[in-house]
C-alpha cells in the first residue's frame, strides 16, 4: 500500500512538473498571441492540479488525516482560469484584432469587446 | 513709593489709553499724564533719601536660576535720569495733546509713549543687567512704534525700521557683553558687578565685553558710525522726537556708559574707544547740522553732536569729566527738548520745517521766538544759560587731555565742533526768526495756544534758572548723580558762570566768534557742501539692508526652490554620509553566525526579484508596465516570506499587493500613462550613484546584522514562551499582534482608518471644486472596449464572493492559532467586495451596499478600543486580554478570547478603510453615463424575456 | 415551511458553504459543521443582493456527472495540448477562430459553458457576442472548425441545457 | 542565502531611491513602494533567516521557531505603509487633477516683487 | 522516490517561473506580460504546495490558496485597465 | 495601575471614530465634541503634569505584560510637560478653527485633529521604540489629512512633497529600529538603555549606525538642516490653523532626540560616544541661520512664519545638542515658548491672510488693522525673542547654558545675529502689512503683483457665527506666553528638575523594568 502511494505521489509530481513546464514553455514557444493563451491556462492549471493531488495523496499516506483543503485551490483555479483567459483574450482582441479579422458574431452582429457605440474601430 | 510701583506705573498707564481709545483725546492724555505724574511724585518722595546719599533697593526673584531678577535700585544717577524721563515725559504728554491732530489716534499714541516711558524708567532703575536688557530692548520696540506712528508716511516706516535695526542690533550685541560681564563677576546684579572693577578689568574677556556693551550704548546714543538712524527717526511726530531724541532714548546709551563707568572706565581701551568715538561724533554731527535745512534734521544732528560730546567726556575717564558729562546731560535735555518743541510749533503753524521757506517769524510768533532764542543761545554755549556752563567744563577737560601723545588734537577738534555748534544755533535763530517777514509761508503763522508753548516755556525757564543758579538748583542732583557715576569721592567742582579767564573761556569765545563768521559764510559753504561728494549714511544702510535682504532671498530661494527631488537627494546623501561616519567611528566585530547555503529556490527568487526590479527602473516610463513588474516583485517577496518561515507575512503581503495594484491602477486611469524623459543624463547619473551607494549601504547593513547574534537574548523568547500560556494562542505572531503588542495594532488600524478618511475628505474636496466639471466630462485616454461589465466576470464574481467571504472567515478565526488573523481576513473580504465593484460597476454595486464604510471603520476602531477598555472592568490595564474554554454539549470544547474581539475590530477597520479608499477613487471616475441598472450589459435571458414580453 | 424558507433562504448555497468550510478547516468535526453551517447561513445574507435572478438547477445530480466529464476531458486533452506545444512546429499548427451559436440563455449557464470550453484543451473562450447569443472560441490547432463547434454543442451545451432552466 | 537576501534588499533600496528622485509623482510613488518592500524585508531579516521554523507553536514536538517579533513588526509596517501609499497616491492624484501637472517639484515664486528698502 | 520526484517537480516549476519571468520582461504585447504574470502566480502556487509537501507541513497552504484567489483579481485588474481605463466603473 | 495615563490616547481614539460614525453630517455637534474632548484632554494632561511634578516615574503596562515584553507608557516630567503643552495648544487651535470656519472647508477636520492629538500624545507617552514609530505614523497620517484640508492645487502639490519626504523618513525610522533590534534584541527604550550600556566595546559600529539613523529620523521631524526642506512649503501651504498645530510636531522630533539621547544613547554611553554633538550642534546653528535668512527673504506671510519656526527650532536644537542638564532645562523652556509663539504667529498670519491675502507686499488693503496689528506685534516679539516675552528669557537661558561650550562665541553670534535678522524681517513684514496699505499703494504701482496663491486667499465666507473665537484663541496664546514669562522662575524650576530626571536615566529604567522591586 505504501509502495502504491509512493508511486502514485511520484507519478502525480512528475506529471505536475511536466505540465507546469509545458505550460510555461508554450508561452515562450507559440508564435501567435491567442495560441500562447492556451498553454498556461490549461497545462499550468493541470500542473498545479497534479501537485495538489500529490499533496492530498501524501497527506493521506503520511499525515494524520485525509487532507481535502487542496480542493479549495482547485476550485478557485477552475473558477478563475477561464475568466483570466477571457480577459486576456479580450485585451488581445481589443488591441490587435479588428472586426474583419474575427469571424462573424452570428445574429448579434458584433463581439462584445468590439461592440462600440459609434461602430468604428478603436 | 516702592520702586516696583514707579517702574510699573507707566506700563499700567499704557493700558488705560489702549482701553480708552473710544473715550476721546482728553481722557487718553489725562490718564497718561496722571500715571506719569504719580510716578514722578513717587520718585520725588524718594529723592530726599537719595540726595542724602542713600541707595534705595527693591528686589523680587523672577528667574533666579538664570540670575535674571526684578531687582531695582535708585541712586543718584537713577534719580537724575528717572526725573528727566518722567518730568519731561509729563511736559511731552501735555504738548502732544495739543500737537496731534484730530485724525491721529490719540489712545495709541499715549499707549506707545507710556510703554516707552516705562521701558526707560526700567533701564535707569534696574539693578540687574539682564533686567536692564529687557527694558533696553523694550525701548527699541516701543520707539519703533512711536517713530512709525504716522503709518501713512513711508519715511516713518523706513525710519522706524532703521532705528529698530540699528538699536536692536546694538542691544543684541549688548546681550552678549552683559552675559560675559555676568560670567566674569558671577552675578548679574549691578550692585554686585559695580564692586568688581579689578576682577573685570583683569579678565581676558574684558575687551570683548567692553566692545559688545559699547556697541549697545553707541547704537542707542547714535554715536558714529551708528549715528545715521537718528535723523531718519525724525519722521516721528515732534513730541516723539522731543522726548526720545533729546531727553530719553538716546540718553540711554549715555546712561549705560555712566552706569558702567566705575568698572569699565579708566583703561586705555575705554579711553581710546569711547573718547575717540565721542569726539568724531561731536565734530561730525556739528558740521552736518549746519548744512541741514530741515529744522528737525538740524536739531537731530545737533543732538548727535551733543551726544558725542557727552560720550567723549565719559570716555576721558576722569572724575571731573564725568561730572561735566552728567551736568551736560541735564542741560542738553532741557534746551534740546525745548528746541524740538519749538520746531514742532513752527511746523504746526507754518506747515513747513524747511528753513529756506522760513524767516521773519519773530513778528508773527513772538513767544515761540523767545523760547527758541533762549534755548538756542544755551545750545550755542552762551552765558548766562546752562549750556554755557557745561560746555565750559567740556572745553576745560578737553584742554587737559592728550590723545596718542598729542595735546592739541582733542582741544582743537573740540573748539572746531563748538564753533559749528554755535553756528548752527545762530542759524536756527537768524534764518528762521530774523530777517524780513515773508509772504509765501505755506500757512498763516501765529503763536500757538498756551497748551503748546507751555511745556517748552517751562523748559527754557529751567535753562535760565540752571544757568544762573546752577549750584543751588541742580548742584545737589549733579553731585549725587556724578557720585553714583564715579562710585567714590567726588572731585571738587563748582557749577557757576564765571571761573575767570580760563583756557576754556578763550576757547568758548573763539567758538562763538567763529560761529558768527561761519553763519555769515553759510551760503557759500552750503553750496560747497552740497557740491561735495559724501557718503550718505542712509544710502549705505539701505544698500546694506537691501543687499542683506536680496542675499537672504537668494539663499532662501536657491535652497528652498520647491524641488522635492533635490531635497530627497540631499536627505539620502546626508543620511549615507552620517551613517558611514557612525560606522567607521565605531568598532566592527567579526561575524558570529555562519552564512546559510542557498538552494535553487532562493536563487530563482533572487533572479526574478532583481531582474524585475531592474526592469522597473529601466522601464518606469511605461507606467502600466512598471505596475505589472511590481506585481512580480510583490509575488516574490511574498514567496520569500513563506520560504523563510513567515506565513502570516506571506498572506498579508500578497493581499496588500493586490489592493495596492488596484489602487494604483485606479489612480493611473487619470494620470498620464507615460513618464517623459526630463532629467539630464548627469542628474540621472548622480541619482544612480546616490541610489547605488544607499542600496549598498542598506544591503551591507542587513548582511552584517544577519551574520551577527543579538547582544543579549531577544525579548521574543518571552513571547514564544508565553504565547500559549498567557495569550491563549499558538500563532505567536498573531498573539503578539493582538495581545503582547496589541497597542501597536490599535495604532495601526487607526492609521489605516485615517488614511481612508483623508482619501475620502480629499475626494470630497476635489468633487467640490472646479475639477468636478472636468471629471464629469473627461474622455478616456485610450479607446475603450465595448463590454464594461462582462457577463462571465459578473457570474464568476457572484460565485466567488460567498466563497471568498468564507475564506475570510476561515482566515479570521484561525488567526490566533495558525497563520491568518483579522487583518488578512479584512483584506480578503474587501477584495471579495471589490470584485463585485469591478465586475458589475460602481453604481450598481454601491446601490446594493447598505452599510456605510465610515460606520464600518468607526465601529472597528470602537470595538477594538472597547475591547481594550473592557479590561478596566477587571481592574486591568488597557488591552489586557482574557481567554478561556467553553463547553456546550453536544459540541466539543472551544476557545474564546477577547483578542478575537479585538481582531474583529481590526477586521472591520480594514474592510471599511480599504473599501472607503477604493470607493472614493471610483467616485472620482464616476460619470453620469455609468449608472447602469443591470449588473451585466449582456444578458440574453433578460433581453429575450423582455423581447418576449414585447411580442406578447 | 415558510419559517424554514426564511431561516434558510438559500439552501444549496448554505450547503455548499458548509462544505467549503469543512474543506477549509480540512477535517470534519461537529464543531466545524455547526460553525460552517452558521457561516453558511449568515454569509448569503450579505451576498444575496449581489446575485439577483439566481437560476434554478433543474437536475442537480447531472451537475456531478458533468463535472466528472469535464475533469476527464481536462486531463485527457491536456496531453493533446502538451503534444502540440512541444512537438508541433508553429508552421504546422492551424490556429483558428470559431463562432459557437448558443442555445443557452442564462448567464450562469453560458459562463459554465465558456469555462468548460476554456478548460478543455485546444479551445478557449475569447468573447461573447454583443447580445449573448454566440461565443467566440479560439482553437489552438483546428484544421476543421466546424467539427469543434459541433463537439462543443454536443458534448457540453446539450448537457448544460438539461442542468439549467 | 544571507548574501542573496542582503543583495536583494540592496537592489530594492537602490531602485526605490532612484525612482524617488524622479521628477513626476508616479515614478516617485513606485519608488516608495519599492523602498517599502526593501524596508519591510530588512526589518523582517532582523530576526535572522530561518527555513521551516514558522513561529506557530507545535504542541506535539520540540521544534525550532524563528523570531516572531520582527514578523509582527513587519506586519504592522506593511499595513502602515499601505495606508501611507494610498494617501500619497490620492494626494498626488488630487494635485494632478487640480493643477493638471504631475511634476513633483513645485515652482516657487522665485521672481517676486522688488524689495522695499 | 517521492523526494526525487519532488525535486524534479521543483525544478520544473522553478524553470517555468524563469520562463514566465522572461516573458514578463521581454514580451512585445502587454497582454502577454499579464498572461506571463498570471502564469507565474499559478506556478508559484505549485511551488508553495510542493514546499509544503517537502517539509511535511500544511502551514504554507493558506498562502497558496490566497494566491490562487487573489492572483486572478490582479490579472483582471490589469486587463480591465487596458480595456476600459477605469477598472471600477 | 493609573489608568489616567492611557486616557490621552484612548479619549481622542474614541471621540474621533464617534464623530466619523455618528456626527458625520453635523458640524456643530462635531465642534462641540471636539472642543469638549480637547478641554478634557487639557484637564487630563494637567492632572498628569501635577502627578509627574513630584519626580516619580509612572509606568502603564499595556495588556498587563511587563516591560520589556509588552508595550509600556511612561509618564515622567518630560512627557507630562509635552502632553500639557500639546493639549493647551490644541485647545487654542480648535477654538480658532471653529471660530474661523476653517473646519467647515473640508471633511473630517475634527476627526483628523483628534486623531492627530492621539498620535502626538501617544508619541510622548510611549516607552517603546517601535510603538513610537506607530504613533509617529498616526500623527503623520493625520497631519497629511489636515495639511491638505480644503484642497487646492498648490496645497495638494505641497502635500505630495510633505508626504513623500516623510515617507522617506518613516522608511529610515524602520531601518533604524530594525538595526537596533537586530543588535540588542529589544524594543523597549529602558531595556534598550540597559543593553546598550552593556554592549561590548568591540562591537559598536552597527549600533552606532542604528543610533544615528534614529537621530536623523528625529532630526527630520525637528527640521534640522539639511533635513528641514519639508517644512517651509508644508507649513505655508497648510491651512494656517493646522500649521499652528504643527508647531508641536517639530517638537515631537526634539522630544524624541532628547528622550533617546539621554535615556538610551546618553552622553555617558561609551558605545555611542561622539555620535551626536559633533554634527548636531553645527547643524542646529545652520538651521537657525537659514531660518533667519528665510524670515527676511520671505515674500509671503505663511512662509515667513514657517521660517520663523525653523529659526526657533535652530535655537531649541542648539540647546538640545549641548546635552547638559542646564542646556536641556533651557531647551525645555524654549520648547514651550517656541511652540506657543509659532502657533500664535500662524494664527495671526491666518487672520491677516483672510483679510488681505498672503503676499507681504500687496495691493490689497488690510481691513480692521488695530487689534490684529497689535497681535502681530506681540507675536513677532515672541518669535524674534525680544523682551519682554518668554522668547527673550528663553534665548538668554540658551545662551547662558552655552557659556562653557568651546563654540560659545559661534553659538552666541548665531543666536544674536539670527535674532537681529528675524527682527528686521518681521519689522519689514509688519510695517508692509499694517502700515502701508491705506493710501500710498499708488507709490509702487510699477511693482509686479505677486501671484497670490489660491489656497491662501479666502476661498469662501467663513462659515462661522463666532467671529470672536479666533481672537480668543490668539489671546489665550498671548496670555500663555505672558504667564510663561512671568512665571519663568517656577517654570525653570520644573524644567531644571525635568532635565535632572533626564540625566539620571536610572530613575526611568528602574521604574520601567521594575528594578526597584527586584
Ligand atoms: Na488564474
Ligand atoms: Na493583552
Amino acid at each position: 500500500m505504501e509502495q502504491f502511494f509512493e508511486l502514485l505521489i511520484t507519478a502525480f509530481l512528475i506529471m505536475a512538473g511536466l505540465f507546469g513546464l509545458v505550460g510555461s514553455f508554450g508561452l515562450l514557444k507559440l508564435n501567435d498571441a491567442m495560441s500562447r493563451l492556451h498553454a498556461p491556462t490549461k497545462a499550468t492549471t493541470l500542473g498545479v492540479g497534479g501537485v495538489l493531488l500529490a499533496s492530498m495523496a501524501n497527506a493521506y499516506a503520511n499525515g494524520p488525516y485525509l487532507s481535502v483543503h487542496e480542493l479549495m485551490i482547485t476550485l478557485f483555479l477552475l473558477l478563475t482560469a477561464p475568466i483570466t483567459a477571457n480577459f486576456i483574450a479580450k485585451v488581445h482582441i481589443h488591441q490587435r484584432e479588428s472586426r474583419d479579422t474575427l469571424p462573424a458574431a452570428g445574429e448579434d452582429g458584433a463581439w462584445a469587446t468590439k461592440n462600440l457605440p459609434d461602430n468604428d474601430e478603436g | 513709593m516702592s520702586l516696583f510701583l514707579i517702574a510699573a506705573l507707566p506700563f499700567l498707564g499704557a493700558l488705560f489709553p489702549a482701553l480708552l481709545i473710544r473715550a476721546g483725546r482728553n481722557a487718553a492724555a489725562a490718564s497718561a499724564g496722571f500715571t506719569t505724574f504719580l510716578a514722578f511724585v513717587g520718585l520725588l518722595l524718594n529723592a530726599p533719601a537719595v540726595l542724602r546719599g542713600e541707595v534705595i533697593q527693591a528686589r523680587l526673584d523672577w528667574l533666579p536660576g538664570l540670575g535674571l531678577n526684578t531687582n531695582f535700585f535708585l541712586d543718584g544717577l537713577g534719580l537724575l535720569f528717572a526725573g528727566l524721563i518722567l518730568g519731561i515725559g509729563l511736559l511731552i504728554i501735555l504738548y502732544a495733546r495739543f500737537y496731534l491732530s484730530r485724525e491721529d489716534p490719540m489712545g495709541q499714541f499715549y499707549t506707545y509713549l507710556l510703554l516707552f516711558q516705562g521701558a526707560m524708567v526700567g533701564i535707569v532703575l534696574s539693578d540687574n543687567i539682564l533686567l536692564l536688557l529687557v527694558f533696553w530692548e523694550l525701548t527699541s520696540l516701543s520707539s519703533f512704534l512711536l517713530i512709525g506712528y504716522w503709518k501713512h508716511l513711508p519715511e516713518g516706516r523706513q525710519g522706524a525700521r532703521m532705528a529698530l535695526a540699528v538699536t536692536g542690533s546694538g542691544g543684541l550685541a549688548m546681550i552678549a557683553g552683559m552675559l560675559i560681564l555676568g560670567h566674569i563677576v558671577g552675578s548679574y546684579d549691578l550692585t554686585v558687578i559695580l564692586q568688581h572693577k579689578e576682577l573685570i578689568q583683569a579678565s581676558p574677556l574684558y575687551l570683548p565685553a567692553l566692545i559688545l556693551i559699547l556697541i549697545g550704548a553707541f547704537t542707542k546714543s547714535a554715536q558714529f558710525p551708528f549715528h545715521f538712524w537718528l535723523p531718519h527717526a525724525m519722521a516721528a511726530p515732534t513730541p516723539v522726537s522731543a522726548y526720545l531724541h533729546s531727553a530719553t532714548m538716546v540718553k540711554a546709551g549715555l546712561f549705560l556708559m555712566a552706569r558702567m563707568w566705575p568698572v569699565l572706565a579708566g583703561t586705555p581701551e575705554w579711553f581710546y574707544i569711547v573718547a575717540t568715538t565721542g569726539l568724531i561724533t561731536m565734530v561730525l554731527g556739528a558740521v552736518i547740522a549746519l548744512f541741514k535745512d530741515d529744522l528737525k534734521a538740524l536739531l537731530a544732528f545737533s543732538t548727535v553732536s551733543h551726544l558725542g560730546l557727552i560720550t567723549m567726556l565719559l570716555g576721558f575717564g576722569t572724575k571731573i569729566a564725568a561730572v561735566a558729562a552728567v551736568f551736560h546731560i541735564i542741560n542738553h535735555a532741557t534746551f534740546k527738548a525745548a528746541l524740538f518743541m519749538s520746531a514742532g510749533i513752527i511746523d504746526h503753524e507754518t506747515h513747513t520745517r524747511d528753513i529756506k521757506r522760513l524767516g521773519g517769524l519773530r513778528f508773527l510768533m513772538p513767544i515761540t521766538f523767545t523760547i527758541a532764542l533762549i534755548a538756542c543761545l544755551s545750545m550755542a554755549g552762551l552765558p548766562p544759560f546752562n549750556g554755557f556752563l557745561s560746555k565750559e567744563m567740556m572745553l576745560e577737560e578737553a584742554f587737559h587731555t592728550s590723545w596718542m601723545g598729542s595735546p592739541y588734537f582733542i582741544p582743537g577738534l573740540a573748539v572746531f565742533a563748538a564753533l559749528f555748534s554755535a553756528a548752527y544755533s545762530f542759524r536756527y535763530i537768524v534764518h528762521v526768526f530774523l530777517g524780513p517777514k515773508r509772504h509765501d509761508y505755506p500757512a498763516h503763522p501765529h503763536d500757538p495756544g498756551t497748551g503748546l508753548w507751555l511745556a517748552p516755556a517751562f523748559l527754557v525757564f529751567l535753562v535760565i534758572a540752571i544757568g544762573i543758579g546752577s549750584n543751588h538748583i541742580v548742584g545737589p542732583l549733579v553731585s549725587v548723580a556724578a557720585g553714583a557715576v564715579i562710585g567714590g569721592e567726588l572731585p571738587y567742582f563748582s557749577l557757576k558762570l564765571w571761573h575767570g579767564f580760563t583756557p576754556a573761556l578763550w576757547m568758548s569765545l573763539a567758538a562763538v566768534t567763529g560761529g558768527l563768521l561761519l553763519l555769515w559764510l553759510h551760503p557759500r559753504l552750503s553750496k560747497m557742501w552740497n557740491a561735495a561728494p559724501r557718503p550718505e549714511a542712509k544710502v549705505i544702510f539701505d544698500s546694506l539692508l537691501g543687499t542683506l535682504t536680496r542675499a537672504s532671498r537668494g539663499v532662501t530661494d536657491a535652497l528652498h526652490n520647491g524641488s522635492i527631488t533635490r531635497y530627497s537627494a540631499i536627505m539620502v546623501a546626508f543620511t549615507i554620509a552620517i551613517s558611514l561616519y557612525a560606522y567607521q567611528s565605531g568598532v566592527a566585530s567579526e561575524a558570529t553566525r555562519a552564512v546559510q547555503q542557498a538552494g535553487a529556490l532562493p536563487v530563482i527568487g533572487w533572479i526574478c526579484l532583481v531582474s524585475a526590479t531592474g526592469f522597473i527602473v529601466l522601464n518606469h516610463r511605461n507606467r502600466l508596465l512598471a505596475l505589472v513588474l511590481i506585481g512580480v516583485v510583490g509575488l516574490i517577496v511574498s514567496l520569500s516570506f513563506n520560504y523563510l518561515s513567515a506565513p502570516d507575512l506571506a498572506l498579508t503581503q500578497i493581499s496588500v499587493e493586490v489592493v495596492t495594484i488596484i489602487l494604483m491602477l485606479l489612480a493611473l486611469n487619470f494620470l498620464p500613462k507615460e513618464t517623459p524623459v526630463e532629467s539630464p543624463l548627469a542628474i540621472r547619473a548622480r541619482d544612480a550613484v546616490i541610489a547605488i551607494v544607499a542600496g549598498t549601504g542598506v544591503g551591507g547593513l542587513i548582511y552584517a546584522l544577519m551574520t551577527r547574534d543579538f547582544s543579549a537574548p531577544s525579548i521574543s523568547e518571552f513571547h514564544l514562551a508565553n504565547s500559549y500560556k498567557g495569550g491563549g494562542g499558538t500563532n505567536v505572531v498573531n498573539v503578539i499582534l493582538v495581545d503582547f503588542r496589541g497597542y501597536d495594532t490599535f495604532g495601526e488600524i487607526i492609521v489605516l482608518g485615517i488614511a481612508a478618511l483623508v482619501i475620502y475628505a480629499l475626494t470630497e474636496a476635489i468633487l467640490g471644486s472646479k475639477v468636478r466639471a472636468y471629471l464629469l466630462n473627461r474622455k478616456p485616454d485610450s479607446p475603450q472596449d465595448g463590454d464594461p461589465h462582462p457577463l462571465m466576470m459578473v457570474v464568476a464574481t457572484r460565485v466567488m464572493m460567498p466563497l471568498a467571504l468564507m475564506v475570510a472567515a476561515y482566515i479570521f478565526f484561525r488567526g490566533h492559532n495558525l497563520p491568518g488573523g483579522g487583518f488578512i481576513a479584512g483584506l480578503i473580504a474587501a477584495i471579495a467586495m471589490l470584485m463585485q465593484y469591478m465586475a458589475s460597476g460602481f453604481s450598481w454595486a454601491a446601490e446594493r451596499q447598505k452599510v456605510y464604510y465610515h460606520g464600518i471603520i468607526g465601529s472597528g476602531v470602537l470595538i477594538a478600543a472597547a475591547t481594550g477598555m473592557g479590561a478596566w472592568l477587571a481592574g486591568q490595564p488597557f488591552l489586557t486580554s482574557a481567554f478561556g474554554y467553553l463547553h456546550w454539549a453536544p459540541l466539543e470544547e472551544f476557545e474564546w478570547a477577547t483578542a478575537a474581539l479585538f481582531d474583529l475590530g481590526v477586521f472591520l477597520a480594514v474592510v471599511g478603510a480599504v473599501m472607503l479608499t477604493l470607493e472614493s477613487l471610483a467616485r472620482l471616475a464616476w460619470q453620469p453615463g455609468m449608472n447602469s441598472e443591470h449588473a451585466m450589459d449582456i444578458n440574453p435571458a433578460r433581453d429575450d424575456a423582455a423581447k418576449l414580453k414585447e411580442e406578447v | 415551511m415558510k419559517l424554514l424558507q426564511r431561516l434558510l433562504p438559500h439552501p444549496i448555497l448554505t450547503l455548499l458553504l458548509t462544505l467549503t468550510w469543512l474543506l477549509l478547516v480540512n477535517g470534519f468535526s461537529l464543531n466545524s459543521l455547526v460553525f460552517g453551517f452558521g457561516l453558511g447561513l449568515v454569509i448569503p445574507f450579505f451576498t444575496q443582493p449581489f446575485w439577483p435572478d439566481r437560476p434554478r438547477l433543474v437536475k442537480p445530480l447531472k451537475v456531478i456527472q458533468y463535472i466528472l466529464l469535464v475533469l476527464y476531458d481536462i486531463v485527457v486533452a491536456n496531453v493533446v495540448v502538451a503534444k502540440i506545444v512541444v512537438f508541433k512546429s508553429n508552421a504546422n499548427r492551424q490556429p483558428n477562430w470559431v463562432t459557437i451559436p448558443l442555445d443557452l440563455r442564462t448567464p450562469e449557464a453560458i459562463t459554465t459553458l465558456a469555462g468548460t470550453i476554456t478548460m478543455t484543451p485546444g479551445t478557449l473562450t475569447a468573447d461573447v457576442s454583443a447580445e449573448g447569443h454566440a461565443l467566440l472560441v479560439h482553437c489552438l490547432d483546428a484544421p476543421d472548425p466546424e467539427a469543434v463547434r459541433d463537439e462543443i454543442k454536443q458534448r457540453y451545451e446539450r448537457r448544460l441545457m438539461e442542468i439549467f432552466e | 542565502m544571507e548574501i542573496l537576501f542582503a543583495s536583494a534588499v540592496g537592489v530594492l533600496t537602490a531602485a526605490g531611491i532612484y525612482l524617488i528622485l524622479r521628477k513626476r509623482t508616479f515614478p516617485v510613488i513606485l519608488g516608495l513602494s519599492l523602498l517599502s518592500y526593501a524596508v519591510n524585508v530588512f526589518l523582517f531579516a532582523t530576526g535572522r533567516l530561518m527555513i521551516n521554523a514558522p513561529p506557530v507553536l507545535n504542541k506535539y514536538a520540540e521544534v525550532a521557531y524563528t523570531d516572531p517579533l520582527p514578523q509582527a513588526l513587519v506586519l504592522t509596517a506593511i499595513v502602515i505603509s499601505f495606508g501611507m501609499t494610498a494617501v500619497v497616491v490620492m494626494i498626488a492624484l488630487g494635485a494632478y487633477l487640480s493643477a493638471k501637472d504631475d511634476h513633483i517639484d513645485m515652482i516657487e515664486d522665485a521672481d517676486g516683487a522688488g524689495d522695499d528698502a | 522516490m517521492i523526494l526525487y520526484a519532488a525535486i524534479f517537480a521543483f525544478g520544473c516549476f522553478a524553470l517555468a517561473i524563469l520562463m514566465n519571468l522572461w516573458k514578463v520582461l521581454f514580451a512585445d504585447a502587454i497582454a502577454d506580460r499579464i498572461l506571463a504574470l498570471d502564469t507565474m502566480f499559478i506556478n508559484a502556487i505549485a511551488l508553495m504546495v510542493l514546499y509544503g509537501i517537502a517539509l511535511g507541513t500544511g502551514i504554507y497552504f493558506e498562502a497558496a490558496m490566497i494566491v490562487a484567489m487573489l492572483g486572478f483579481v490582479s490579472t483582471v485588474a490589469y486587463a480591465r485597465f487596458i480595456l476600459r481605463g477605469n477598472i471600477i466603473e | 495601575m493609573n489608568h489616567l495615563l492611557i486616557a490621552p490616547v484612548v479619549l481622542p481614539a474614541i471621540v474621533a471614530p464617534f464623530i466619523i460614525m455618528v456626527l458625520r453630517h453635523h458640524l456643530s455637534l462635531q465642534r462641540i465634541f471636539s472642543l469638549a474632548c480637547t478641554v478634557a484632554l487639557l484637564a487630563i494632561t494637567l492632572g498628569l503634569a501635577v502627578q509627574a511634578a513630584d519626580g516619580t516615574v509612572q509606568v502603564y503596562e499595556l495588556g498587563n505584560w511587563p516591560a520589556p515584553f509588552g508595550i509600556v507608557l511612561v509618564l515622567d516630567r518630560l512627557s507630562a510637560l509635552m502632553l500639557l503643552l500639546t493639549a493647551g495648544l490644541a485647545l487654542a487651535v480648535v477654538l480658532y478653527a471653529i471660530g474661523s470656519g476653517w473646519d467647515a472647508r473640508g471633511r473630517h477636520f475634527h476627526a483628523l485633529l483628534q486623531f492627530q492629538l492621539m498620535g502626538i500624545l501617544g508619541a510622548f507617552l510611549t516607552g517603546d521604540a517601535f510603538n513610537l514609530f506607530v504613533f509617529f505614523e498616526v500623527l503623520l497620517i493625520a497631519s497629511y489629512g489636515l495639511m491638505i484640508h480644503g484642497g487646492g492645487a498648490k496645497r495638494l502639490q505641497a502635500g505630495v512633497q510633505y508626504v513623500v519626504y516623510n515617507l522617506l523618513g518613516s522608511s529610515l525610522f524602520l531601518l533604524a529600529l530594525g538595526t537596533l533590534y537586530a543588535v540588542t534584541g529589544t524594543l523597549n527604550m529602558a531595556d534598550l538603555a540597559v543593553r546598550v550600556a552593556e554592549l561590548s566595546p568591540d562591537d559598536t559600529a552597527l549600533l552606532r549606525v542604528g543610533a544615528v539613523m534614529l537621530l536623523l529620523v528625529f532630526a527630520i521631524k525637528a527640521a534640522v538642516l539639511p533635513l528641514h526642506f519639508w517644512l517651509p512649503a508644508s507649513y505655508a501651504y497648510a491651512p494656517l490653523p493646522v500649521a499652528a498645530l504643527f508647531a508641536i510636531m517639530t517638537k515631537v522630533g526634539a522630544y524624541a532626540i532628547l528622550r533617546m539621547y539621554t535615556l538610551v544613547f546618553g552622553p555617558d554611553v561609551a558605545a555611542t560616544a561622539g555620535l551626536v554633538g559633533d554634527w548636531l550642534l553645527p547643524a542646529a546653528m545652520l538651521t537657525l541661520a537659514i531660518g533667519a535668512l528665510g524670515v527676511l527673504g520671505s515674500r509671503e506671510i505663511g512662509r515667513l512664519v514657517a521660517f520663523g519656526a525653523i529659526t526657533s527650532m535652530g535655537t531649541l536644537l542648539i540647546a538640545v545638542a549641548l546635552f547638559t542638564p542646564q542646556a536641556t532645562a533651557a531647551a525645555l523652556y524654549y520648547t514651550v515658548h517656541s511652540t506657543l509663539a509659532a502657533a500664535l504667529l500662524f494664527l495671526i498670519a491666518d487672520l491677516i491672510i483672510e483679510r488681505r491675502g498672503g503676499a507681504i507686499i500687496a495691493q490689497r488693503p488690510m481691513a480692521q488693522t488695530g487689534l490684529i496689528a497689535s497681535l502681530f506685534f506681540v507675536g513677532a516679539i515672541a518669535m524674534a525673542g525680544m523682551p519682554p516675552l518668554s522668547g527673550f528669557v528663553g534665548k538668554l537661558l540658551v545662551m547662558d547654558a552655552a557659556r562653557d561650550h568651546e563654540l560659545v562665541w559661534y553659538i552666541w553670534a548665531v543666536i544674536l545675529a539670527g535674532s537681529l535678522i528675524t527682527i528686521i524681517g518681521l519689522a519689514r513684514a509688519g510695517s508692509e502689512i499694517f502700515w502701508k496699505s491705506h493710501d500710498d499703494s499708488h507709490i509702487r504701482e510699477a511693482e509686479p503683483e505677486i501671484a497670490v496663491d489660491d489656497t491662501q486667499a479666502p476661498t469662501e465666507e467663513p462659515a462661522s457665527n463666532a467671529p470672536a473665537l479666533p481672537f480668543v484663541a490668539c489671546f489665550a496664546l498671548v496670555g500663555s506666553l505672558a504667564l510663561l514669562t512671568i512665571f519663568a522662575g517656577p517654570m525653570m524650576d520644573y524644567t531644571t528638575a525635568t532635565a535632572a530626571q533626564l540625566f539620571d536615566p536610572n530613575i526611568y529604567i528602574d521604574a520601567v523594568l521594575r528594578r526597584a522591586e527586584q
